[in-house]
């Protein structure tokens, strides 16, 4: 199980090559790359910055990562989140999930974004022609997450 | 006791953090809240708006109920967008 | 939208990388890879095959991937399936999906992957110590696929 | 008309291919099982086990009813097991 925070561009498939790299007990692996659009509410998004709460952030990811190894059966799982600034086009995280089983893998995925997106500190400003902004956090986003919630808690 | 402050309430309040002893009337996140807020008028106006500020003690989300016995940080900020 | 036969060993990674590059209209990308078990059914696996029916295989996946497309706001996606003889840890097939919104492309990932399970015409021979046997069609995949049918038909 | 067999199928049939001209009274897929099964004792044999062999006509998965006008080809197989 990894769990990192990157401050400089990594690279999806490098990482989910070395995730999957001689594997044979695993039925497959799933996972998710979040990217940074050119465009967001109406705007073009020039750049975005992503503040984090070091400390806390490690905190939270390992917290997350545990509560999906404790839900479904994981071979491993892998959370790589940028923070920084970042340009259009670039990741900003990768989960990766590896199971025997692929719903178990898939499930696990979609739950470890959604968390993230919700449990851990992490707040993007982005770039615009018309200047500088803070993301607003989604009501879907906290509606994704709940979902997971009933089921455990 | 240090406090911590992100994204926007960082750019708001004007500092990242900054090292505070509070009276022992302060107990609680919120009653935090309201004494920063003295020293802080733009936190204040941030906090007076509801679900705005969040809080963290010692790198745990924590409600305004929560109390500060044995808290060495305690973090503000908005509802989280990462992912 | 892409969606190709396999005949020879290809890499999920270099198929992703491809597949992302220079994107920055989509917010994620999901993807689920599918990889040869080194044991199965309580037997060590030496090798598999993956028989088909050329021509229809070809018919099946690009229905199945308009099927995703018509379901879901997808940017694009990606099958690659492979056909003939692997060994444990290869990839044997790699769906992604790219789309603005991360529900749309997790979910259309699941969808594929269950579809391309029950409604390609895929059929997989093992080799084991014991012998070769081929694999029995499971009753959990056509649970898994019938999910998505009370949606649409 | 072309006939193919895959998988275990086409193992024990032990053909994989095979042309021919099925009379005017086989019109259906469930017809053309039963008259192959004459020529494929083993086929026939796969045939009475329930839900074990499929059919598809020329590429599209087909019933037992699906009637055979204008097929050019019909291929038999176990269920499938890609992905």
């Amino acid at each position: 199980m990894t769990v990192r925070i990157a401050p400089a561009p990594f690279e999806p498939a490098r990482e989910l090559e070395t995730f999957a790299r001689g594997r044979v007990d695993v039925g497959g692996i799933a996972s998710f790359v979040g990217l940074v659009r050119g465009e967001h509410a109406g705007a073009r998004v020039l750049a975005m910055t992503l503040e984090h709460y070091p400390g806390m952030t490690e905190r939270q990811l390992e917290r997350i990562a545990a509560e999906a190894r404790a839900r479904w059966p994981l071979q491993d799982l892998l959370i790589v989140h940028r923070v920084g600034r970042m340009l259009p086009g670039e990741p900003i995280v990768l989960v990766a999930t590896a199971s025997a089983h692929r719903a178990a893998a898939l499930e696990a995925c979609a739950f470890l974004i959604d968390w993230l997106k919700t449990r851990a500190p992490f707040w993007k400003l982005e770039e615009t022609p018309a200047g500088e902004r803070w993301v607003e956090a989604r009501a879907e986003d906290d509606a994704a997450a709940a979902r997971w919630q009933r089921a455990a808690e | 006791m240090r406090i911590r402050y992100f994204a926007w309430l960082r750019q708001r309040v004007g500092v990242a953090e900054e090292e505070v002893e509070p009276p022992p009337e302060v107990t609680t996140v919120a009653g935090l809240k309201s004494w920063l807020g003295v020293r802080h008028p733009r936190f204040a106006e941030a906090c007076a708006a509801a679900g705005v500020v969040r809080a963290a003690v010692d790198q745990e989300f924590a409600e305004d109920g929560r109390s500060l016995a044995g808290a060495r940080e305690v973090a503000f900020f908005p509802p989280v967008t990462g992912g």
